[in-house]
């Protein structure tokens, strides 16, 4: 007997087994909450379900009813009498529904899935040694997972262009291709670029952009994810290192305040691309093409390797103990970033405590593409409101830093990574004062700076980010910064002990949200860091819902219910 | 004040203590040379084979004889140790663990000032042993100094601050502790049946020994038990396998000098080497006749320079005869495991010396008995 | 001063100096090591007596024997620099060397109000040569049969009881050592 | 079934407890030997033969037409146990006409000897048939970077083996014959 379900749950049979699933769901996901893998190339969850790959063939069947009194049917023992359906069907275009009955392991499925299987390789070449997507490709799991082993197929493959150029940052194999089409449902369904489409019959269908149009979204790059096989790959990260030697590290992007959630691939300290990670309630499995290439900063010309006094290379301890004197009995004021993670920003507001600083801080504004692109090109300003640092919206400029150092009120400047003369600061105003920098790259204020303190990147520490939503999510460090230096969070908590030696603030990640979830009226109480790996924590953001956010509505956020 | 005749004696002596160190040391070094030919050609290999000086390498036959038979391994061998970069650990205890290898190879080249190795024929035919120093008690003078060689063991395993050097330092001086016991005791038989009353010898001097086996038997005839004694402990105080304890690379990697490297490792490969040569000396001294020829026959040469070159020559050949079965041993048996070492040397060579001693005694009493009541 | 002065005052000095050092050792096994070689340095000056037995005897049973037999006890307890209860024994051992230092102000002040600080040789108790050896025509001499002679004549008493009192070490520290098992009702 | 027999130990007479007999035996054995032919090879002079199957160093091959096999799979890399190769993939450009079909290529190829342990996994694990151990095995250099192997001193050592399939040229064949198109 199937047992009722909870609400908004059936149940069904699953193997032979009664499992209770979301109403709703198809069959793939169902059988996946349930521990079993019905392979599938043209699903994506997150796409409308086309069913043309046919590789998530099952047996179904359901209760029968009489056709007259609508009865159930019964079997002699008394249990309902399933009406299997002559013919497997597809999982991904298959809702649950309450009392069906599915095979996913039986014989006619095997017997279906190993079909397919060498329909499939009928005419994808032997590219895997060459191939990028080798490593992570469906086709080759599948293959062995579900595969015959060996192929019927004796006469010649077919042969295909190998290297179109379908927009900036794809490159198109469509010798490779299966026609799953999940690309163009991107392309018309979440970019709303619709420029991808096959054209010709049978073995000449191909993969192509339409006339005069090409894939130069800033989304692009998703369907290379999406892909399942390595038909279409990425121009940049074409043929330059195997998938299997990459070390992923989850993270999150430092473009927006979308915080798209990112898989960080590196091998020895190098790091080769960035991934979208799927998170449903932020980024589903999606991010920027402009995103991805945020890594190539961590080699870039001008990032600081080594901290200086007045230009010439020094020590770090000779640079830190130059940085104290000049803040030691100083009128200090403290220029933040919405760029520091949570936890710098906190002890930062702990050391304009300890050395009784002015705060300033500006945000970084641009266009909102209303997906994963907002306005604020700053991935924490709400971190710099819920760690103290802020208490006003901050401005795109910082005339009032200005304004300040005319009437002379303050002897030394403490920069965090921010350039000072993009932002309303005059050369002439800055010159009686000290500047001492800290930030990953070098600009026109750390050229002034007494003291540059080089600082790691996202990619080289770990910490929290606070999104668009209120959500706080955990980036973890993927490599190691250059040698010699010491994260932002140590540079900090030593430049504290050193104003304040009662100070027992220290570096550590944990021991740093313990502090932070003491502060009264912390939206952080009960969370802690490793909260943060489980999962993304969306916090209470009301005390700030006055404020003139300038995020649009967009994928997974609304404005108007940001406040929870 | 220094007076002129004695400057010249003393000159003469330090002449000859060079010599002889000389000729000792590079009997060492011919020895190691002789370990690997001999346990090449044991093992079905030919040994070294390769060095060659410019020249006399060039010499038709004779230099490619001479390189065959690998006679210049040697002089490469110890350059090498000369030249080799000198690593000292940071761990060492940096005073002991330079001196260890003095402290090892002095005792070993001291006890040869009361080595005999033959005898000078006057113009008048009465004769002189060739000896630096003639001591009354020169076996116990050889017994005592070269027990001190044992500290340059147990300091260089000390010093070397590291486990295995250390252990093999222990085991060094365990072994020297055990088998020192039945060492002298299986002397005293000796010195018993030599200065036996009616005998004009009244002293433990080695001369007085050999020249005793002078057309008579051999000690080693008429004592063998002793003599199996004294060699089987002359083996575990040289250190020599199978009682190489110490060393022993295949549990203690090198032992005690596992930490040394360069020339310190070849002083102490000398010593081992010389503490070798002296033993088999000693032996022969001792048990073997000596300088003279056969047990029961006079000895053939003329009471000239000759017979001083052909008795020395013959020492020599016994000598050498004995460092080669002390090589056939090594190559030979197996390593004892450490608790069969104390086991032997305790329990089986410390009674059995024992009861040799006593039964020596009771037989020289009785011989001395018989000897007085007719 | 000629060579023999020289010798004397040399292996003099290693015997007192080797014998200071050893005290002040803070590790044991350099104390053993400094022992040795006061050791050697008194079996040198048996040497510069013509006591040539007496040097090789105390070289072969006290630096070849004994002290080997120490150091292996030092190494095999691993006993490191203030392995003992130094602070109890400072005192003590302050007390003792004082001790010592007042003994030797005390001879040296004797010998000097007798002699001056010439030490000349009527300092000395005069060695009867023929006492030593009577009733036997043995003269006296460092010889080994000599001593022999006299170790198994005259001393024979002492030599035996000296045995005996090792023999009784011994088995003592054979009891002592030994865990025997006690029997339970 | 096997049966198991149990021997009887005998206790050791009293020579044999001395263990004398057995030494003076030994001995004898030691002794014999020292007069048996020697078996030593002098290797400079001369070589040991190399068997087929055997391991040497691990070197690149180009295919009879010259060219290089390796498509900087990157395989050997990943399986190789030390971690003596290192392999920086690159393309081949689109003018290289006899080889642009290949599309990817090393651009530096490392194996350090330093670190080989001459297991063989590369060569059984290569798709293209591109790396083989051949018969060579005594290298030997002066510095560090002397021992690390370079693209160009692989393929010298490596020359050229026979190929039985010419996957590449096929493909090549079948992309001009345009099947189906």
């Amino acid at each position: 007997m199937i047992a009722p379900g909870k609400e908004d749950s059936v149940v069904i049979n699953l193997d032979g087994k009664d499992v209770s699933v979301p109403s709703g769901t198809n069959l793939v996901d169902a059988a996946a909450l349930h521990g079993k893998e019905i392979p599938h190339y043209c699903y994506h969850p997150q796409l409308s379900v086309a069913g043309n790959c046919r590789m998530c063939l099952i047996e179904m069947g359901t209760p029968m009813r009489d056709r007259g009194s609508g009865k159930a049917v019964l079997n002699d023992d008394g249990s309902p009498k399933i009406g299997w359906v002559p013919k497997p069907v597809i999982g991904c275009a298959t809702n649950v529904s309450a009392g069906m009955h599915v095979k996913t392991e039986s014989d006619v499925v095997k017997e279906c899935r190993e079909g397919i299987m060498e329909f499939l390789l009928v005419n994808h070449p032997l590219d895997c040694p060459i191939c990028d997507q080798a490593g992570e490709c469906r086709l080759q799991e599948f293959a062995t997972d579900y595969g015959r082993g060996y192929s019927r197929f004796v006469e010649r493959k077919n042969v295909k262009p190998k290297r179109t150029r379908l927009g900036p940052r794809v490159t198109l194999d469509d010798e490779r291709c299966i026609l799953c089409s999940r690309c163009i449902r991107f392309s018309q369904e979440v970019a709303k670029d619709d420029v991808l489409g096959f054209v010709d019959r049978g073995s000449f269908s191909t993969l192509t952009c339409f006339p005069g149009k090409e894939l130069s979204n800033n989304y692009s790059l998703n369907t290379v994810d999406i892909c399942p096989v390595g038909a279409l790959t990425s121009t940049d990260f074409r043929f330059k290192m195997r998938v299997w030697f990459l070390k992923e590290t989850r993270s999150i992007c430092t473009e927006s305040s979308a915080g798209s959630n990112i898989t960080v691939s590196s091998r020895e300290g190098q790091v080769y691309r960035i991934t979208p990670r799927r998170n449903d309630l932020v980024n589903d499995s999606w991010m920027t093409d402009s995103g991805r290439t945020l890594f190539k900063t961590v080699k870039a010309e001008n990032r600081l390797v080594f901290p200086s006094v007045s230009g010439s290379r020094v020590s770090l301890t000779e640079a830190m103990d130059t940085a104290f004197k000049l803040f030691k009995n100083k009128r200090v004021g403290v220029i933040g970033s919405c760029k520091s993670s949570l936890e710098e920003l906190f002890l930062l507001s702990q050391f304009c405590k300890a050395t009784k600083a002015k705060k300033f801080i500006r945000g970084h504004f641009g266009e909102d593409d209303g997906i994963l692109l907002s306005a604020d090109r700053t991935p924490n300003l709400r971190g710099a409101l819920v760690s103290g640092f802020a208490n006003k919206y901050p401005k795109s400029d910082l005339s009032i830093l200005n304004m300040a150092l005319q009437k002379g009120e303050l002897d030394t400047l403490v920069v965090m990574g921010e350039n000072l003369l993009d932002s309303k600061v005059d050369a002439a105003s800055l010159s009686g004062t000290e500047v001492v920098f800290l930030g990953t790259h070098a600009n026109e204020t750390s050229k002034l700076a007494s003291v540059v303190l080089p600082t790691l990147t996202a990619f080289e520490k770990s910490g929290s980010f606070i999104n668009r939503s209120f959500y706080v999510q955990a980036f973890l460090q993927a490599i190691p910064g250059p040698a010699g230096l010491i994260p932002d969070l140590q540079i900090l908590s030593n430049l504290i002990s050193s104003v304040d030696p009662e100070s027992d603030l220290s570096p550590d990640l944990k021991k740093i949200w313990i502090a932070m979830s003491r502060v009264r009226n912390s939206p952080l109480k009960g969370i802690s860091f490793s909260d943060l790996k489980q999962g993304t924590v969306q916090i209470d953001g009301s005390k700030w819902k006055n404020m003139p956010f300038v995020e649009k509505s967009a994928l997974h956020h609304n404005p108007m219910m940001k406040i929870k | 004040m220094l007076n002129l005749e004695l400057l010249q004696v003393l000159g003469l002596k330090i002449f000859f203590a060079f010599l002889m160190v000389s000729v000792v040391m590079t009997f060492a070094g011919y020895s190691v040379l002789a370990e690997r030919k001999v346990s090449a050609w044991m093992q079905g290999r030919v040994g070294p084979n390769r060095t060659v000086l410019p020249f006399v390498g060039h010499i038709p036959f004779v230099g490619s004889f001479l390189k065959g038979i690998g006679i210049f391994q040697p002089l490469a061998d110890g350059l090498k140790f000369l030249f080799k970069e000198e690593i000292v650990p940071g761990h060492v205890n940096k005073v002991y663990y330079y001196m260890a290898p003095l402290v090892a190879l002095v005792p070993a080249l001291t006890t040869m000032t009361v080595l005999p190795f033959g005898e000078f024929f006057h113009h008048s035919g009465k004769s002189t042993p060739l000896i630096l120093a003639d001591l009354e008690i020169g076996i116990l003078f050889i017994l005592a100094i070269s027990s001190l060689g044992v500290y340059g063991i147990v300091l260089a395993g000390w010093s070397s601050n590291s486990k295995y050097p250390f252990l093999g330092g222990i085991r060094s001086s365990a072994q020297m502790i055990s088998y020192e016991l039945a060492m002298g005791l299986s002397l005293l038989p000796i010195f018993l049946w030599v200065s036996q009353p009616g005998s004009s010898i009244a002293s433990l001097s080695l001369v007085e020994i050999a020249n005793s086996q002078n057309a008579s038997a051999w000690l080693a005839l008429v004592q063998p038990l002793s003599a199996l004694i004294f060699l089987v402990a002359l083996f575990a105080e040289t250190n020599r396998l199978p009682f190489d304890m110490p060393e022993s690379e295949t549990d203690l990697v090198g032992g005690f000098h596992t930490e040394y490297g360069s020339f310190k490792f070849g002083i102490f490969f000398v010593a081992e080497y010389a503490h070798i040569v002296i033993g088999s000396a000693i032996f022969t001294l001792i048990f073997l006749g000596g300088w003279h020829f056969l047990p029961w026959i006079n000895d053939p040469w003329p009471s000239n320079w000759v017979g001083t070159l052909l008795g020395t020559g013959w020492f020599l050949i016994k000598t050498i005869s004995l460092i080669f079965f002390f090589i056939w041993i090594r190559w030979t048996l197996p390593r004892f495991r450490y608790d069969q070492v104390m086991n032997l040397g305790w329990t089986k060579l410390l009674p059995l010396s024992l009861a040799n001693l006593i039964f020596y005694v009771i037989l020289v009493t009785w011989l001395d008995l018989s000897a007085a009541t007719p | 001063m000629n060579l023999l002065d020289l010798l004397f005052f040399f292996f003099s000095s290693l015997a007192a100096g080797g014998g200071l050092l050893m005290v002040v050792s803070k590790h044991p096994v350099p104390a053993a090591l400094f022992m040795i070689l006061s050791l050697v340095g008194v079996a040198s000056l048996f040497v510069l007596l013509e006591a040539f037995f007496l040097a090789i005897l105390q070289i072969l049973v006290y630096a070849g024997a004994v002290m080997v037999l120490f150091l292996f006890i030092i190494m095999l307890l691993d006993v490191g620099p203030d392995g003992g209860k130094a602070s109890k024994i400072r005192i003590l051992s302050g007390f003792a060397g004082a001790v010592a230092v007042g003994l030797i102000i005390v001879l040296l002040l004797h010998f000097s109000q007798q002699s001056g600080f010439g030490l000349s040789s009527n300092a000395w108790p005069e060695i009867n040569a023929d006492s030593f050896v009577n009733g036997s025509n043995l003269t006296f001499s460092t010889s080994v049969k000599n001593f022999g002679y006299g170790l198994f004549t005259k001393y024979m008493l002492p030599l035996q009881v000296a045995g005996f009192l090792l023999l009784a070490a011994m088995v003592g520290v054979i009891i002592l050592s030994k865990k025997f098992r006690i029997k339970k009702p | 079934m096997a049966k198991t027999r149990v021997l009887k130990r005998i206790p050791l007479s009293l020579s044999e407890r001395t263990y004398l007999p057995q030494i003076v035996t030994g001995l004898k054995t030691t002794f014999s030997n020292m007069f048996k032919e020697k078996v030593t090879l002098q290797y400079p002079e001369e070589k040991p033969s190399i068997p087929q199957n055997y391991r040497g160093i691990p070197t690149l091959v180009k295919d009879p037409n010259g060219r290089e096999k390796c498509v900087s799979c990157q395989l050997c890399e990943f399986v190789c146990p030390p971690k003596a190769i290192r392999i920086t993939p690159g393309e081949v450009p689109d003018g290289d006409v006899s080889r642009e079909h290949v599309e990817k290529a090393p651009e530096e190829f490392e194996i350090n000897m330093l670190r080989c342990i001459y297991c063989g996994f590369c060569q059984e694990v290569c798709p293209e048939e591109a790396i083989y151990l051949q018969d060579e095995y005594s290298s030997s250099g002066y510095t560090r970077e002397e021992m690390i192997n370079k693209k160009d001193k692989l393929y010298e050592l490596g020359g050229t083996l026979p190929d039985e399939h010419y996957k590449w040229d096929n493909k090549k064949k079948a992309e001009l014959e345009g099947n189906p198109h």
